[in-house]
């Protein structure tokens, strides 16, 4: 990051409303944006980018108040993801994965467990990455006395070098069983190796992970109680949670490829021979493009936004989670997935249609926000996203929990 | 004036069309890597010189093959599959043998074509910056005491300049008309600046050409207003060639998705099935893309023809034809841009996770098409296509429908 | 109506929360929905429609409680009437429409004048109809004494023959000063004819209107005092009201296609020979098309309801509607206008490749969805739509309040 | 026998062509009140059987011009874009004479080909309801003792067959193996039934056949299932004419709509303009939809030049080329039945307000569009397309591809 001051923010109090935590990304997205285009052609790891969102509050946004957390919830949450990645996908993405890794928690930890973490998180700021993709099978655990201990290996990780904890993930030895334990980012035999240089999302450090016995004590396995694991329906709210995320991340990216592109249009975009117009805003051509890709854009945020305020009825109450309300929560949001891919991968690679061929220069970087969605939308295929919904209106079938729906 | 430049003479259509296949096939190798590094591509175009296919549209009179333009609009289609960027260099080059075909004296005729069946490369330097729109051309040829002009301006986005023996420069006479000059690339004065940055066809070397009182004899300008007074078909056979340049782009998008599909995707494990390339779900994908390109392809086929048919200026040539042909070349482009930027980005979702890897550089086809697909505004491609379907009114004489 | 029953509901007590309302209506609308094709077909002056509207309590919805209405607002309504066009677009309009022109005391008139229609409208469950078509200004009004006299010809009305009330609109002789006044629609001089005969909505009644010397008392002429109007831009709410109206008849009409294709589909469908599959709910395709549709459509009815939600804010305070407040609903109206237009043409026309070339019987009747959609998305040009919504993002414009803005 | 019927004989492309474009203009006449009335078209049909337009795919050693694929599919754009019922009606007897052409005796061959030339028309009786899927026929050929069959089953969407005075039946032998059996319409024990209920295509009659122990002699049964044994057009060419079918009916939709905002629309009061013409919003729209029909158009023409192309069984056939027709034809396939519904159910927003008159009946081409392209289904096509291209897999050989 090239012009990071210190924060006004550390001085400040804590906003005391969703609108004015939405307020305070957008301050934070301000800042972000002055540079964003350099910043994704430099691909630096991003210590100062995770820096403004410890100092701005926003890593502790989830957290408890009485720890010095800002007590907010899931919608707010997305809502500040989305703020966020209008100005840079990566920092919404790493953002956004930080909320759910230290949510984790509370997903598949014990009451001690989840209220011990979260306390811990609010009070020293934490920023979280992690090492759990789950189609690599390729991490063992192993017990020794008191303490795990994880070797192997992840193709992908999230945060990584500027994070404080890790939540990692591993298989039982001589078992199925996945353990989750979260564990000091610095802890020996955990290494990050500087293998992303992907087209897009630049700056998520999500290269790969070494874990060469990498200790954690027993007590630490999240949901473990005398070793066995304590199986809640709410463990699955996993994937729509973060599904969610993803989605706000898609929308923010997309609106603030719009913005931008509005921007050039008004202010330097020529008009074209025949128009008759003297610039490039009165042609109805162009304004129809900004009506058309708005209108789609409004229609995917508020779906993403109705379907936060479903999933905060089901974190509002996590024992009472039936698998039919997990099994809607997760086809509701597939829906918004496949929405939020569609309008986004439209809208950025739209706005050139109405920023003109000068826009392409390099210098202008206007690729970076179809980059990212390009990028980030290969997660997982969205076709079995339309699936589940397709299968849920058709037949009444929920889908089954898997690391993917 | 230039290098020393033999080249081989091709005989008709069939001769270059195998030898746009081959070239193709040569360039796709290196393509990837020239656009990573921007690395221009000297010796390919040197390559190009050579094989004879610059000269495939000069006259049989003067010794040319003068083949059809459905013939060259397959050639263009099928360099942009070997290389987008490369394929763009030669553009301007036909578009500026034409306007001799036009509008040059049988001297200027003689002595350029024989220029053009040695190999020689004509650029372009036609756009200008900072005016009202792209037909506002300020560059002036003032006209000194011997009869010869001086000519001063400075042109963007000069396709091709850099690697030409001779740079077309679009000017203004004294009375306003437009003219084309054609101006040695190493005249004094002249200067060739390699500023293009676009995020694509990034080795088209679309730089800048300043001209500071360049000295151009009577004999070396052309009276390219002319080509306007009548019914002309120098805008449709310019953008049969960018249209086929789009198309291309496509064909070798999908082509590199199936490919890595084949040899290196994963399945989705939830698919059922053991290779990627069973997944019904993506098969359906490709067969949505194989149909938006064989449209694509249908039409720049069709518009070629139809170009081909319409006569030529003095020959035929009606108001009518010109219309028809500048209309179904409007509609080819209109439709093989959006086909090249969709498949473009579908690439993605049909290769899957690894695809983003920025060093496979597979953007590099979405970033080509995204970039040339804006050369000029397809939506007004269909405004004049719906003025005329709807009102009968025939598209505007220039030189970009 | 082929066969209503006396309604239940007449012995029932009134729901008391907006998802009863919402209930009561997909009651209504299963009625409905038993003979909406055979109904569709014989395109019968709507009596039975309107008897069942009124017992079930749905046309006083919005009516004072202490009147006997059902005391709800206008997001619920916009439910009741995506509800009731799930089974029947054409009832769908009669009542969104009766909503609207019940409301156009509050939105035109003094305090006096609406609190006197509402409690007389809620008390004798009068049905509205409305004869403002605003392309036709060929209605003059004249003064005689302390009379209005109403002169001319609209060539749209709805309700008409089945309403008990009318609203109408004219111009002032000599001015450009347009009057509202409801008169009950026996008036003498109100003929409405039997001209509606359009492709869809072929029950809503809308055919021409000729005013032969209507005549009303001035006092009833909505919004003046001392016979000079008194304006407010609470007035220019109408039409993103009526246009939200629309919103969700294109919404209910496109839910009621895609689960009147599921059924179908799920009990009728063949499978295709190459499928390898035994039912047509197993085809890939199949389900992927149900999935696109319904995320789709998910998203349009989010955004639709998020706008209801905003348009509450400012019909709760009518007086408070700043020019500012009422042109970016107008243009958020506009946006979901323009997406609800999108998707149901496209799910009622794309229905029939997921139902089979059997489906395209005219007994069936699958065709009518499409027709009610197309023929009322023609009411007035939805590229102009996208041309306030991209006018505002682009250079913060809004639009001019028109009849159709 | 049927009735005497004399027909005129077509001597080439030209006069097919020709031919077509003046039937086209008589029957689109009155195409919207034969559709709103469902009044069956008996007097054009008896028009296009005295043009000779059924006898053109009479190869030319027993007197037919045997006209070249594409001139065929131009025929049915023409005869669809005047009247799309009237134009899917003699689908099958071309797709009945072309079983005759591949496996017919000498004997047969000469028999029906002189039948055609006279104008008598051939209809279909292949589908079968309450089968698990359409291939899956169960009419049977009972062997009788004097070597001649008896018929029994009951076919449903027999299109043409109410107008034919020969009905090809499919139905499987003992063995199980396809044949076609051509019955006359007057047989003793078989019953047209005009039971066709469409929502669109309301005047094709395709109705119920209903065949009760029909006596059938050895002579008129042809061994249908030989034609897929190896490489084979049949698929290819019978989708051909469906495709023609849809596209005539997107041109005919966009025509109507581009005659309706002339003459009648009002334009909107926003616009600025004078004439709905001149709103550069509806040009917008019309040159978006003016170009997918030129890409459905040009997809047609290759599709059927590629037909052309690819050699007859026997003589140059080949898998490769079988399944690049049957792949090109899918792709036009695919393409034309998006434009048809698309331009037909555009036409609205293009025409405005007035035009969902129900007496108008601008419906006619939405619901002609959605019937006929539901025919088979359009996700199968680009399934097909799909694995062709991602894998090489040659699409099956059947009568739909």
């Amino acid at each position: 990051m090239t012009a990071v001051t210190p924060s006004a923010w550390q001085t400040e109090p804590f906003p005391d409303s969703p609108q004015g935590w939405i307020d305070r990304a957008a301050e934070v997205a301000a800042v972000l944006s002055t540079d964003a285009a350099a910043r994704d052609k430099a691909a630096a790891t991003p210590y100062a980018e995770v820096r403004l969102l410890k100092d701005s509050g926003l890593v502790t946004l989830l957290g408890p108040v009485e720890h010095g957390g800002g007590g907010q919830n899931w919608p707010t949450a997305y809502r500040v993801v989305r703020e966020i990645s209008k100005a840079d996908g990566s920092v919404g993405q790493l953002l956004g994965y930080h909320y759910l890794w230290n949510w984790a928690a509370r997903l598949v930890g014990t009451r001690e467990q989840w209220e011990h973490v979260e306390a811990e998180a609010a009070r020293n700021r934490w920023f979280f990455g992690g090492a759990v993709n789950p189609r690599d099978n390729d991490v063992v655990v192993t017990e020794d006395g008191d303490d795990l201990v994880f070797t192997g290996r992840k193709s992908f990780s999230t945060g990584s070098k500027v994070s404080d904890v890790t939540v990692l993930e591993g298989v039982l030895d001589g078992t199925q069983t996945h353990i989750f334990a979260i564990v000091p980012s610095d802890s020996p035999g955990l290494t990050f190796h500087d293998d992303w240089d992907n087209i897009g999302q630049r700056l998520t450090e999500s290269g790969s992970v070494t874990l060469d016995g990498v200790r954690t004590p027993w007590a630490s396995a999240a949901g473990f109680v005398d070793r066995v694991f304590q199986p809640r329906v709410y463990n699955t709210l996993n994937v729509p949670t973060i599904q969610l995320v993803f989605v706000n991340l898609y929308l923010g990216i997309a609106a603030g490829a719009l913005e931008t592109a509005a921007t050039y249009t008004r202010t330097r975009s020529r008009s074209w021979l025949h128009g008759g117009h003297d610039n490039a805003v009165d042609e109805p051509y162009v304004i129809d493009a900004y009506g058309e890709l708005t209108s789609r854009l409004w229609a995917a945020e508020a779906l993403a936004d109705r379907i936060a305020e479903e999933g905060e009825r089901l974190h509002g109450d996590p024992d009472a989670v039936t698998e039919a309300a997990r099994g809607e929560f997760e086809v509701r949001v597939a829906a918004a997935k496949a929405v939020a891919t569609e309008v986004s991968l439209e809208v950025t690679g739209r706005i050139f249609e109405v920023t003109g061929a000068r826009a392409t220069t390099s210098a202008e970087g206007l690729d970076r926000f179809w980059r990212n969605v390009r990028t980030h939308t290969l997660h997982d295929p969205v076709a079995y996203k339309r699936r589940e919904v397709g299968r849920f209106v058709l037949t009444g079938e929920i889908p089954e929990p898997t690391w993917y729906s | 004036m230039t290098a020393h430049v033999t080249a081989h003479v091709i005989a008709d259509d069939a001769e270059a069309l195998e030898t746009a296949g081959r070239l193709a096939a040569e360039f796709r190798a290196g393509a990837s890597e020239r656009d990573s590094a921007r690395k221009l591509p000297h010796a390919e175009v040197e390559r190009l010189s050579a094989s004879g296919l610059l000269g495939v549209t000069v006259p049989a009179d003067h010794g040319g093959a003068d083949i059809r333009h459905e013939t060259l609009a397959e050639v263009f289609r099928l360099l942009a599959s070997g290389d987008p960027s490369l394929a763009q260099i030669p553009q301007s080059h036909f578009v500026y043998v034409n306007v001799l075909r036009r509008q040059g004296t049988p001297a200027q005729r003689e002595f350029f074509f024989a220029e053009v069946l040695a190999g020689r490369r004509f650029g372009n330097a036609q756009s200008e910056a900072g005016t009202r729109h792209v037909q506002d051309i300020r560059t002036r040829l003032v006209p000194a005491p011997d009869g010869s002009f001086l000519l001063s301006g400075v042109k963007h986005y000069s396709t091709g300049a850099l690697f030409a023996h001779w740079i077309p420069v679009l000017a203004r006479a004294e009375d306003d008309t437009l003219h084309v000059a054609y101006v040695p690339r190493e005249a004094r004065g002249l200067t060739v600046v390699d500023d293009w940055d676009g995020m694509g066809q990034r080795t088209t070397a679309s730089g800048t050409v300043k001209l500071d009182r360049v000295e151009v004899p009577a004999d070396r300008v052309v009276p390219h207003h002319l080509t306007f007074q009548g019914p002309q078909l120098h805008g449709a056979v310019a953008q049969l060639l960018h249209t086929a340049i789009d198309v291309g782009i496509a064909a070798a998008a999908l082509a590199e998705a199936a490919e890595f599909v084949r040899t290196r995707s994963r399945p989705w494990f939830e698919s059922g099935h053991e290779s990627a390339a069973d997944d019904p779900l993506l098969i359906q994908r490709f067969g949505e893309l194989g149909v938006q390109l064989r449209a694509a392809e249908a039409l720049l086929a069709t518009a070629a023809r139809t170009v081909d048919a319409a006569g030529t200026p003095g020959a035929g040539l009606t108001e009518e034809s010109a219309a028809e042909a500048s209309i179904a070349v409007a509609a080819a482009k209109a439709f093989a841009a959006s086909a090249a930027v969709d498949i473009g980005g579908a690439l993605f979702e049909l290769a899957g996770t690894r695809s983003a890897l920025d060093g496979l550089n597979l953007h590099r086809f979405w970033r080509d098409a995204r970039t040339h697909t804006l050369h000029d505004p397809a939506r007004w491609k269909v405004q004049h296509i719906g003025r005329y379907l709807l009102n009968g009114t025939l598209p505007p004489r220039h030189g970009l429908l």
